[in-house]
């Protein structure tokens, strides 16, 4: 397997209601293993992953926000997060606990083309 | 006062379980009654014993049988639902038992409140 | 009559069905829904409108789990689960829209 | 168990792409057996469950459509099917497998509030 | 590169996002998004709007299991499972709006 | 052409595993090879043995398990994932195995076209 893919996870759904936005993670971190292209894109409520001052205590189940900002250390540095999503949420750069590179609807159906796998969560 | 509980999605895929588990702990915390709790359609899948989540996470399966243990609970699980999923009586898991959609209407029937937990 | 809403208000319709179909009664925010209770959404001014005539909850836990425990919506009070135990045992009855 | 209560059951989903609609179905008849005051309600994509003509060869599962017509010999004859949610899937009353009172969205939210138990699909 | 979606256009935001999004390519329609494919519908102009830019697909089975296959929007085509096998094939990769 | 397929949703609640299975049987009979099925999130509960669906209805399980004797499909169930949902050896369906999220990775990397199923 020495072939690299462009590998897009696309997250598109809030943490804790389902179990997608921590598998998601998973997944990134297992494709980084393979030493593959990773991309993640934050669409939807899926930029709500990466709001800061996630406390879970209250609904006993385990914090993962924290990981996001792990995934430097793997070498995972492409994520995007869509302009028109954080707007309709209120949410602007400042609230999300890791850098990202935010682009416009049209620039992240783009960057989608040109990948070759696209993993959706 | 009495309370029913529906849940009908399975534990860690979504927050139902987890909503349904915290809304029966604090009711009984209140002094209310959590008279039975039905498990419909995917629902089912917290009633299994193979359940192993890792270490550091939430026993969801475990905790129902714990509570219902505790507290008398009556944990029925729909045999329609069940058998379509796999659970049956050799993978049920403690506090737990088998029964038809009956259950669910008496449910209805009987308490003072029935309260859905689902996707 | 207690409406209780578990979906994202700008991914799923069940909010919107919910405040087409209620005259009266309370409506409780859990799970993906506490979105709904949060300044800034696209869904603020509706929200608004709908505090003025019916009652708004939203599950303290679950927007403290989101990280949005600091945005609520003026005029929609927060409850922890033996509030929304309250709620379920002061209305007459119950609907999850699911 | 000689009370006898109003229960309302509240289909919003669309048939085949979940299990819901089967479910409910399930229910409906064993509650109307419990000799107990049964409503069906359909709102957003659970008037879909009533359209005419449904044909699933082609997807290898059962079609269930027609016990919406035998719910009349089980006494079950309280269908409720909302206006504004038919309106907006360019449905008539014409499209529809069984006779149902069709009720603004009001005038259901209003008879929602006299149910005693209602159970969501 | 194919966009596959699966939800009602009425209940959830899924096809909504992929219109905001997609500038080419290919969509296909199947489970509850086939609602989406049809005359009547509330989405009706925005799909007609999209079929004129972007080639949409339904996947007929899914269709004619809820009653609708005499009600597609004209320029949206149909497709069989070995429809939907070819498209996915001719596209250079595919993404599904869960 | 070469084809994986990932099922993220269980049997009969949702259509996904229907869907990922007609997509499957279409793609052979096209002349194409589906090289893996991964069953992912709640989609490990399509690999139970203990499944029994109503006479008049179609066995989910069982027809995967069919159709990848018959076409050598190899059919991988999420370890992770089982083990939160009580999907273990003792109640694994025949023609499934049970492995890491690697085998995902590598169905990306390995496969013309990853198409995923679910909800």
């Amino acid at each position: 397997m020495s072939d690299i893919k462009k590998f897009m996870f696309v997250n598109r759904k809030a943490p804790y209601g389902t179990i997608y936005a921590l598998e998601s993670l998973e997944v990134v971190l297992i494709t980084a293993a393979f030493d593959q292209d990773v991309s993640l894109a934050f669409l939807d409520d899926g930029v709500y992953q990466l709001k800061k001052g996630q406390q879970t205590k209250g609904i006993e189940t385990k914090n993962f926000s924290p990981t996001y900002r792990a995934l430097e250390g793997y070498d995972v540095e492409k994520l995007y997060v869509e302009q028109e999503s954080l707007e309709a949420r209120g949410l602007t750069e400042a609230d999300l606990l890791v850098d990202v590179t935010v682009l416009g609807s049209k620039e992240m159906g783009a960057l989608m083309e040109q990948q070759d796998v696209v993993l959706s969560f | 006062m009495k309370f029913g509980i529906v849940v009908n999605e399975g534990p860690y895929q979504h927050q139902a379980s987890d909503s349904a588990y915290l809304f029966c702990k604090a009711a009984i915390e209140r002094g209310h009654e959590v008279w039975r709790v039905f498990f419909y359609h995917d629902g089912v899948n917290n009633a299994t014993r193979l359940t192993e989540p890792p270490q550091d996470d939430r026993h969801i399966v475990n905790r129902w049988g714990k509570l219902a243990e505790e507290h008398k609970i009556d944990l029925v699980v729909c045999v329609a639902a069940a058998l379509r999923r796999g659970i049956r009586d050799e993978n049920l898991a403690q506090g737990f038992r088998i029964s038809g959609l009956g259950q669910l209407v008496e449910a209805g029937i009987q308490t003072d409140r029935l309260v859905v937990f689902g996707d | 009559m207690l409406h209780i809403i578990n979906k994202s208000p700008l991914c799923h319709n069940a909010l919107e069905s919910c405040l087409r179909t209620v005259g009266s009664g309370d409506i409780l925010l859990i799970e993906d829904a506490v979105y709904a209770a949060t300044k800034g959404n696209a869904m603020e001014d509706r929200m608004r409108a709908a505090a003025g005539q019916i009652k708004v909850y939203v599950l303290l836990p679950d927007l403290e789990a989101r990280g949005l425990a600091d945005r609520i919506i003026d005029g929609i009070a927060s409850v922890d689960y033996g509030g929304f135990v309250d709620l379920v045992a002061a209305n007459k009855n119950c609907q999850s829209w699911l």
